[in-house]
C-alpha cells in the first residue's frame, strides 16, 4: 500500500523547523508544538494502516531499487513516541532560560524530530545515513544548547565520536555498494555474497558505528557528560529518542546473525557497566544517563536472543526515560541548581512520577519496562544462556537501588534552609510528566497485544 | 598479495583512512583532531568514488561525443551528498571550539582536563 | 588501471595527510589541509569525476579551509 | 591517548581492512556489480543528454538530497543556537589597497561564474551545491577583506530568514507539485516537458541561493561566536 | 469466581480469583489495617501509601496465577520501602537500604523462577496442577522465603521492624512477612514439590534460632521481630510435612499470627509513645502505670505461646495433630521447642511489667480510647478465635477447606 502521508512524515517537521527561524521568540514554541502534534498524528495514522499491511512510497516514482523507498514497518512505528516526546518536550521547556525555546532552538528539534522519522522510514542505506547525519548534527546542537560551563566540550566529544561512528558507518554502505551494486536495503539484503572479509568488515563496521551512536559499553564515554549537561526537556529527546536510533540502525543491518555472540556480550556488559556505574553517580542526571546505556544493553543482548522483545523494549523505554529526564528537569527547575535535595518534599506529584518511571525503568510487572525484559529473559533462558538472563536481573536489582537512592534524596533528605518556598512544578511541567508517566504504564498494561502487533 | 596491487586505490583510501583515525585518536588539539575527522571523511569519499571508477570510463556526461562505458554515475551523486555533509557538521564542531575556546581559554586536551 | 600520473598524486596525497597530521603550527595544518583538497580535486578530475572535484575544490579546498582559519585567527588572540 | 598506542590501534585495525580491500572485486573491471545492476539502467534508460549526476541527485535519488539541503540547514541552525554571545567582531586590519581593488573587481564576475554553475548543473558538470559554495566563499573571501560587517551587508535583510531555507522549501515545493503532477512526491512529469525544466531549475536555484546564504551565516556566526 | 484481566505480558494474563485461602487472607488484612488506622496524624504520604499497600495486599490474597501473585508481591515491597524509612532517621535510611536489597534480590529470584516455570508449563494458574522442572519451584521457594524470613535471609526483619513506625511494624509482623509464607502456599498448591527436607530444615532451624536470639534481645521491638521470624517460621515446617491437616494449621496460624503479634507490636508503640519504653529491661512496673495496655499485651503474649483457650493454641494444636498423623516427629518436637522459647522470651517481659517496682511513681497514664481500642480488639479477636475455633466460617473452617482444595 502508498499513501503520501509517508513522505509527508518526513516533510511536515523539517518544514516546520525551516520556517521556524523567521517566527519571533514568543510564537515559535507554540509553533512547534503544533507542528509535532500534526506528526504525531500522521505517526498515529501510518500506524493505524501498518495493522493491514507495510505501507511503501517509490520517492520521485522511481521503483526500488532504482529510485528511493520509503518503507513504514513495525520499526517505524518509533515515529509515534518520537513525535510525543518531542511535542511534550518543547511546552515543558518554555519554563527554563535555556535558549531552546528560542526560534534556532525550536528549529533545531523540529528538524532533529524530521531526520528521526526520516531515519525510521528510510529503506535505503544512504537515506539511512544522510537522516541519520541531520539527527545527529541536531542532537550535539542539543546538547551544546546548555548554558552550562563544559556543555560546549561536552558537546564537541559527542560530535566527534558521533562523527568516527558516521564515517564508519558511511565506508561500510560503500562497502555494501560495492559488493552488491545497489542501496535498497531489501535488494542489498538479497544480493549479498555469502561470506568474504570485504562483507564481514561492511557488517562489523555498521554495528560498530550503530552501536557507539547507541552508546553502548565501551563506546558510552561520550553520553554522561553530553546527557547531564544539556536542558533537561533535550536531555528527554537525547536519552529517550537519540540513543535508540542506534538500536534501530542495529535492526536494520543485514546479516545480524554473524554478530549475535559479539552482540550477547556486548549487551551484557553494557547492562552491568551502565547499572553499577548509576550505583556511584551523585548527580540525578547522569544517573538517568547511565541507566540508558544499561536499558541499551539490556536491548542489544535482548537483539541477539528475542528480536521482538528488543523492539519493544526500546519502544517502551523511549517514553519511560523521557518522562524521568523531565521530573528531574522539574526538580532542578524548582531547585535553581543541580543540587536537588528535598525538593520532592513539596512537589508530590513530580515524585510520584517520577517514583512510577523509576518502576518502569527497573521492569516491576504493570509498567511497559517489564515486558520487553520478560521477553528477553525468557528468550536468553530459551537460548539456554542462563548466565545473561541471571545478569540482566541482577542489572535490575542495582538500578532498583539506584533509583530508591535519589527517591530517598529528593523526597526524604532535609531541604537546604535557603530553599524553603519550593512549590509543585508548574503545571506546563507537570503535564508532559504525567503523560508520559501515565502511558509508561498504560503500555505495560496492553502488553500482550502490543508485542504481539510488534511481532508481525 | 598480488590482488592488492590491482586494488592499490582502495588501499590508498584506507591507507587515507588509518592517518586522519590517527589524528582523531593521538592529537592533542581539539582542532587538529576536527582535522583529522575531515581527512577520515575524504578518505570515505575517495573509497565511494574510486569504486565506482571502470576501465577507460568517461565522465557520466552524456553528450554528443562522450562513449560508453561511463562511469557509475552513483557514487558521484552520494559523495557530493557526504560532502556537504561533511561541511555542516564541521562548521558546527568549528562553533563549538570558538564555545571551549571562550570557556577553557585553551583547545589542548591536556589543559582542558585539569580546568573541568 | 591506475596509471603513472595516478600513482604519484595518490603518494603526493597521502604525503600531504602525513603532513597535515604532523602539523604542530594550526595556520600551516590549515593550509595543508587545503592543498590536501585541491591534490583530492586534481585525483578526482583526472580520474573522470568532474562533479565531484568541483564541489570538492568549492567545499573542502574552499568554505572548510576558510572556516578554519577563521577560528584559528579568533582562537589565536 | 598517547600517539604510540593509537599508533598501534590504527596499525591493527590496518591489517583486516588492506585484506578486506584486496578481496574486493578488481578495481575499474567492468562487470563488478555497480556496473551491472542499477548504474547500467540509469545509462542505458537515463535522459540522452546532460548531466548525469544531477539527474540522480535531482531525480532519481532526489530525497538523499533534500537530506543533503536540510543537513546543511540544521547545520546553521544548530550553530545559530550556540552562537547567541554577541561578542564584537575583531574590526579587520584595513587591507592594502592592490588587494582590495582586485577583491572589489573580481567579486561581481565570481559572483556571476557562480550563479552560471548553479543554472548549468543540468548539462555540464556542476549544480545547485557546487554554486552555492562557490557564491558562500566568494562572501567569505570579502568578511575577510573587508570585515563581517561589509560581508554581512552584502546578504539580503529582512528575507535572509526565509531565503536561508530556500534549499528545503524549494524541494517541499517540488514534492507537492511532483506529487500532484506525476502521483509521486519529488516526481518530475517527463509528460511536460516546460514543467520538468521549470521545476528542475527551480530546486536548483532554491539549493544555490539557501545554500550560499547558510555559507555565508555559518562564516559571520563564527566570526562574532 | 474469578475474572480475568489484561494480558500484560505475550500468553500470560493478569487473573484475580477468590478462593478459600485468598478470602482469609484478604480479610484477615482487612480487620488488621482497621486495627492500625487509629493513631497520631503521619501527613499525607504515609497515608497514600497506607492505603496502596492495602490494596496491593488485597491483590496478592486475590491473584489467581503465578505472575499476578508475583506482581503485586513485588509492588508491596517497594510500596512498603517509604513506610517503613518514615522517620527518615539516618538509621532508617541505611535500614530501608538494607530491607530493598534483600527484598529486591528475593524478587529476581522469583522472576527467574516465574520465567523456568512458565517456559515450561505456560500460564500458571491457582487452579490446575502443572508439571514444573524442580529448579523453577526451588527458585519460587527461595524467593518467597526472602519475605518470609527464612534463616539465611531473614536480616532485613530485625532490623527493619525497630525504625518503623508502630502501626507499620504491626503490618510488617502481621502480614508483610506472612505474604512470603502465603506465596509457598499458593506454589505447593499447584505444584509437586521436590523432597522438602531443606525447607523443613531450613525452618527448623529458623524457629530454635529465631527463638534463643529473641530471649536475649532487650529491645523490645527487636525481640518481637525475632519472635516474627520463629513464630512465621511455622508455616513453612507445616508446609514441608506435607500432610493436610498441618496445611490447614498453617494457614489459620498466619491469620491467628497477624492479631497477635500486630496487637503486640501496637502495644509496643503505645509503650514507647506515652512512657518511652523501648528495652525491656526498664519495663519494671509498666503495667501499673499502663494496665490497660499490658493487660492486652500479656493476654496476647499468652495467646501467642499457645495458652489453650486463645487462638495461638488452636492453630499449633491443629499444625501438631497434622504432624502427629503423618508421623514426622522432628517437626513436632520443633514445634513444641518453639513454643517453649516463646514462653522464655516473653513471659520475663509481662513479670517485670507486673512485679518489678516501677522506677518512678506516676499517674496512671492509660492512652486516650482512639489509640487503646485496637489493642483491646486485638486481645478480643485472640479470644474470640480461640474459642470459637471450631465454628463453621471461622478461620479455621476456611483453612481446612482451602488445605482440602490443596492435593500432595
Amino acid at each position: 500500500m502508498t499513501t503520501h502521508w509517508l513522505p509527508a512524515l518526513v516533510a511536515i517537521p523539517i518544514a516546520g523547523g525551516v520556517l521556524v527561524p523567521t517566527m519571533s521568540r514568543r510564537w515559535a514554541p507554540a509553533w512547534g508544538f503544533g507542528v509535532l502534534i500534526a506528526t504525531l498524528g500522521v505517526a498515529l495514522f501510518l500506524t493505524g494502516l501498518l495493522r493491514e499491511d507495510t505501507v511503501s512510497y517509490a520517492v520521485g516514482g522511481w521503483p526500488p531499487p532504482y529510485g528511493i523507498e520509503l518503507r513504514f514497518d513495525v520499526l517505524s512505528t518509533f515515529a509515534v513516541p518520537i513525535a510525543l516526546v518531542a511535542a511534550l518536550a518543547v511546552p515543558f521547556a518554555t519554563h527554563s532560560n535555556e535558549p531552546v525555546t528560542t526560534p534556532e532552538g525550536v528549529a533545531v528539534i523540529l528538524v532533529g524530530t524530521g531526520g528521526m522519522m526520516g531515519f525510521v522510514v528510510a529503506a535505503d542505506f544512504f537515506t539511512l545515513f544522510v537522516f541519520l547525519e541531520v539527527l545527529s548534527i541536531s542532537a550535539y546542537g542539543m546538547v551544546a544548547m546548555s548554558e552550562e560551563r563544559g556543555a560546549g566540550l561536552a558537546a564537541f566529544r559527542y560530535l566527534l565520536m558521533g562523527t568516527v561512528a558516521s564515517i564508519v558507518i558511511l565506508l561500510s554502505v560503500g562497502l555494501l555498494y560495492t559488493l552488491t551494486g545497489s542501496l535498497n536495503m531489501a535488494d542489498v539484503g538479497q544480493r549479498l555474497p555469502d561470506g568474504g572479509l570485504p562483507l564481514h568488515l561492511a557488517i562489523g563496521g555498521l554495528a560498530a558505528g550503530f552501536l557507539l551512536k547507541a552508546a553502548v559499553f565501551p563506546l558510552h564515554v561520550w553520553l554522561p557528560d553530553a546527557h547531564a549537561t544539556a536542558p533537561s526537556a533535550v536531555s528527554a529527546i537525547l536519552s529517550g529518542l537519540i540513543v535508540k536510533m542506534g538500536i534501530i540502525g542495529l535492526l536494520r543491518t543485514p546479516g545480524l546473525e554473524h554478530l549475535h555472540e559479539l552482540l550477547i556480550w556486548v549487551g551484557a556488559a553494557s547492562l552491568l557497566a551502565g547499572a553499577l556505574f548509576a550505583l556511584v553517580q551523585d548527580d540525578l542526571k547522569r544517573m538517568l544517563a547511565y541507566s540508558t546505556v544499561s536499558n541499551i544493553g539490556l536491548v542489544v543482548l535482548g537483539l541477539a536472543v528475542d528480536r521482538t522483545g528488543a523492539t519493544v523494549h526500546i519502544l517502551n523505554h523511549a517514553i519511560i526515560k523521557a518522562s524521568l529526564f523531565l521530573a528531574a528537569g522539574a526538580f532542578i527547575h524548582r531547585a535553581g541548581s543541580r543540587r536537588i535535595e528535598g525538593t520532592g518534599r513539596s512537589m508530590p506529584l513530580t515524585t510520584s512520577a517520577f517514583a512510577v518511571g523509576g518502576i518502569a525503568a527497573i521492569g516491576i510487572p504493570p509498567t511497559g519496562g517489564f515486558t520487553g525484559k520478560w521477553m528477553i529473559v525468557l528468550g536468553a533462558l530459551e537460548a539456554g544462556r542462563w548466565g545473561f538472563a541471571v545478569m540482566i536481573l541482577l542489572g535490575a536489582v542495582i538500578l532498583a537501588l539506584c533509583y530508591a537512592r535519589f527517591v530517598v534524596v529528593v523526597a526524604f533528605r532535609p531541604s537546604p534552609a535557603d530553599r524553603e518556598g519550593t512549590s509543585e512544578a508548574p503545571l506546563v511541567m507537570l503535564v508532559p510528566i504525567f503523560v508520559l508517566a501515565a502511558l509508561s504504564v498504560g503500555v505495560g498494561i496492553i502488553g500482550g497485544p502490543f508485542a504481539a502487533f510488534v511481532g508481525k | 598479495m598480488t590482488p592488492l596491487l590491482e586494488n592499490l586505490d582502495y588501499a590508498a583510501t584506507v591507507v587515507l583512512l588509518l592517518i586522519g583515525l590517527w589524528t582523531v585518536l593521538a592529537d592533542s588539539n581539539l582542532l587538529k583532531k576536527l582535522m583529522g575527522l575531515n581527512i577520515m571523511e575524504t578518505a570515505v569519499f575517495a573509497f565511494i568514488v574510486t569504486s565506482g571508477m571502470i576501465e577507460g570510463g568517461a565522465a557520466p556526461i552524456l553528450g554528443p561525443d562522450a562513449a560508453p562505458p561511463f562511469m557509475a554515475p552513483i557514487p558521484h551523486a552520494l559523495v557530493l551528498t557526504g560532502i556537504v555533509v561533511a561541511v555542516s557538521t564541521t562548521a558546527l564542531a568549528l562553533a563549538l571550539l570558538l564555545r571551549v575556546h571562550r570557556e577553557f581559554g585553551t583547545l589542548e586536551i591536556d589543559e582542558l582536563r585539569k580546568r573541568w | 588501471m591506475s596509471e603513472l600520473f595516478d600513482v604519484v598524486l595518490l603518494t603526493l596525497l597521502i604525503l600531504t595527510a602525513l603532513a597535515v597530521a604532523r602539523a604542530r603550527d594550526l595556520a600551516a595544518a590549515a593550509i595543508l589541509f587545503a592543498a590536501y583538497s585541491l591534490m583530492l580535486c586534481l585525483l578526482w578530475l583526472h580520474r573522470g569525476a568532474p562533479d565531484v572535484a568541483l564541489t570538492e575544490a568549492a567545499v573542502g579546498a574552499g568554505v572548510t579551509t576558510l572556516l578554519f582559519l577563521v577560528v584559528i585567527a579568533r582562537t589565536s588572540r | 591517548m598517547n600517539p604510540r598506542l593509537a599508533a598501534a590501534f590504527v596499525t591493527g585495525l590496518a591489517v583486516p581492512m588492506l585484506a578486506a580491500m584486496a578481496a574486493l572485486p578488481r578495481h575499474g573491471s567492468p562487470d563488478q556489480p555497480i556496473h551491472t545492476h542499477v548504474a547500467r539502467e540509469y545509462i542505458e534508460s537515463g535522459p540522452e543528454t546532460g548531466n548525469l549526476v544531477t539527474a540522480i541527485l535531482l531525480d532519481y535519488r532526489g530525497m538523499d538530497t533534500f537530506g543533503e539541503v536540510v543537513v546543511i540547514f540544521v547545520g546553521l541552525v544548530a550553530v545559530l543556537v550556540l552562537a547567541r554571545h554577541r561578542e564584537p567582531a575583531l574590526p579587520a586590519a584595513s587591507p592594502s589597497p592592490i588587494v582590495a581593488f582586485i577583491v572589489r573587481l573580481v567579486t561581481p564576475f565570481i559572483a556571476l561564474f557562480g550563479f552560471h554553475v548553479i543554472l548549468s548543473g543540468l548539462e555540464v558538470p556542476g549544480g545547485g551545491l557546487q554554486g552555492a559554495a562557490i557564491l558562500g566563499g566568494l562572501v567569505i573571501l570579502n568578511g575577510f577583506v573587508f570585515g563581517p560587517q561589509h560581508a554581512r551587508s552584502l546578504l539580503p535583510g529582512r528575507l535572509l530568514p526565509w531565503l536561508q531555507g530556500a534549499g528545503p522549501l524549494a524541494f517541499l515545493a517540488a514534492g507537492i507539485v511532483g506529487g500532484i503532477a506525476t502521483g509521486f512526491a519529488l516526481g518530475y512529469p517527463t509528460h511536460l516537458p516546460l514543467l520538468h525544466e521549470a521545476m528542475l531549475m527551480g530546486v536548483e536555484l532554491g539549493i544555490g541561493i539557501g545554500g550560499a546564504l547558510i555559507f555565508s551565516r555559518l562564516y559571520l556566526a563564527l566570526e562574532d561566536a | 469466581m474469578e475474572s480475568i484481566l489484561f494480558e500484560i505480558v505475550p500468553e500470560l494474563r493478569l487473573h484475580l480469583r477468590f478462593d478459600a485461602l485468598g478470602v482469609l487472607f484478604s480479610a484477615t488484612a482487612g480487620i488488621l489495617w482497621l486495627l492500625v488506622l487509629p493513631g497520631p496524624r503521619r501527613g499525607r504520604r504515609y497515608e497514600a501509601l497506607l492505603a496502596l499497600s492495602f490494596v496491593l495486599t488485597l491483590g496478592v490474597g486475590t491473584a489467581g496465577n503465578l505472575l499476578t501473585l508475583l506482581m503485586f508481591y513485588e509492588l508491596l515491597s517497594l510500596a512498603a520501602w517509604p513506610l517503613i524509612i518514615h522517620d527518615e532517621t539516618a538509621e532508617a535510611l541505611a535500614a530501608g537500604r538494607r530491607y530493598l536489597a534483600y527484598v529486591l534480590t528475593g524478587a529476581a529470584m522469583l522472576l527467574l523462577g516465574l520465567a523456568v516455570v512458565t517456559l515450561a508449563a505456560g500460564d500458571v494458574g491457582f487452579g490446575t496442577r502443572v508439571e514444573v522442572p524442580a529448579l523453577g519451584i526451588v527458585l519460587l521457594l527461595a524467593g518467597f522465603s526472602v519475605k518470609a524470613a527464612l534463616l539465611p535471609v531473614h536480616g532485613w526483619v530485625p532490623q527493619a521492624h525497630p525504625i518503623a513506625p508502630a502501626p507499620i511494624s504491626a503490618l510488617l509482623s502481621g502480614l508483610m512477612v506472612a505474604t512470603g509464607s502465603f506465596g509457598m502456599i499458593r506454589l505447593i498448591q499447584v505444584m509437586d514439590p521436590p523432597p522438602l527436607a531443606i525447607l523443613t530444615g531450613v525452618s527448623a532451624l529458623t524457629v530454635v534460632l529465631a527463638g534463643v536470639v529473641a530471649t536475649r534481645t532487650d529491645h523490645l521491638k527487636r525481640r518481637l521481630a525475632w519472635s516474627t521470624i520463629s513464630q512465621m517460621a511455622y508455616v513453612p515446617l507445616a508446609i514441608s510435612v506435607l500432610d493436610r491437616e498441618a496445611l490447614a494449621g498453617g494457614i489459620v496460624h498466619i491469620t491467628h499470627h497477624a492479631f497477635m503479634k500486630g496487637g503486640l507490636f501496637l502495644c509496643a508503640g503505645l509503650l514507647l509513645h506515652h512512657l518511652g519504653i523501648r528495652h525491656v529491661s526498664r519495663m519494671g512496673g509498666a503495667a501499673r502505670r499502663m494496665p490497660w495496655t499490658m493487660g492486652a499485651f500479656t493476654l496476647l503474649s499468652l495467646g501467642l505461646i499457645g495458652i489453650p483457650p486463645l487462638s495461638g493454641f488452636v492453630s499449633k494444636w491443629v499444625i501438631g495433630a497434622g504432624m502427629a498423623q503423618a508421623g514426622a516427629w522432628i517437626p513436632l518436637t520443633v514445634l513444641l521447642t518453639g513454643a517453649l522459647l516463646a514462653a522464655l522470651y516473653l513471659m520475663p517481659i509481662v513479670h517485670t511489667a507486673w512485679f518489678d517496682p516501677p522506677p518512678s511513681e506516676g499517674p496512671q497514664v492509660d492512652p486516650p480510647p482512639p489509640t487503646l481500642i485496637p489493642v483491646l480488639a486485638a486481645a478480643a479477636i485472640t479470644i474470640v478465635l480461640g474459642i470459637g475455633a471450631a465454628l463453621p466460617g471461622f478461620p479455621l473452617a476456611l483453612a481446612r477447606a482451602a488445605a482440602r482444595g490443596i492435593g500432595g
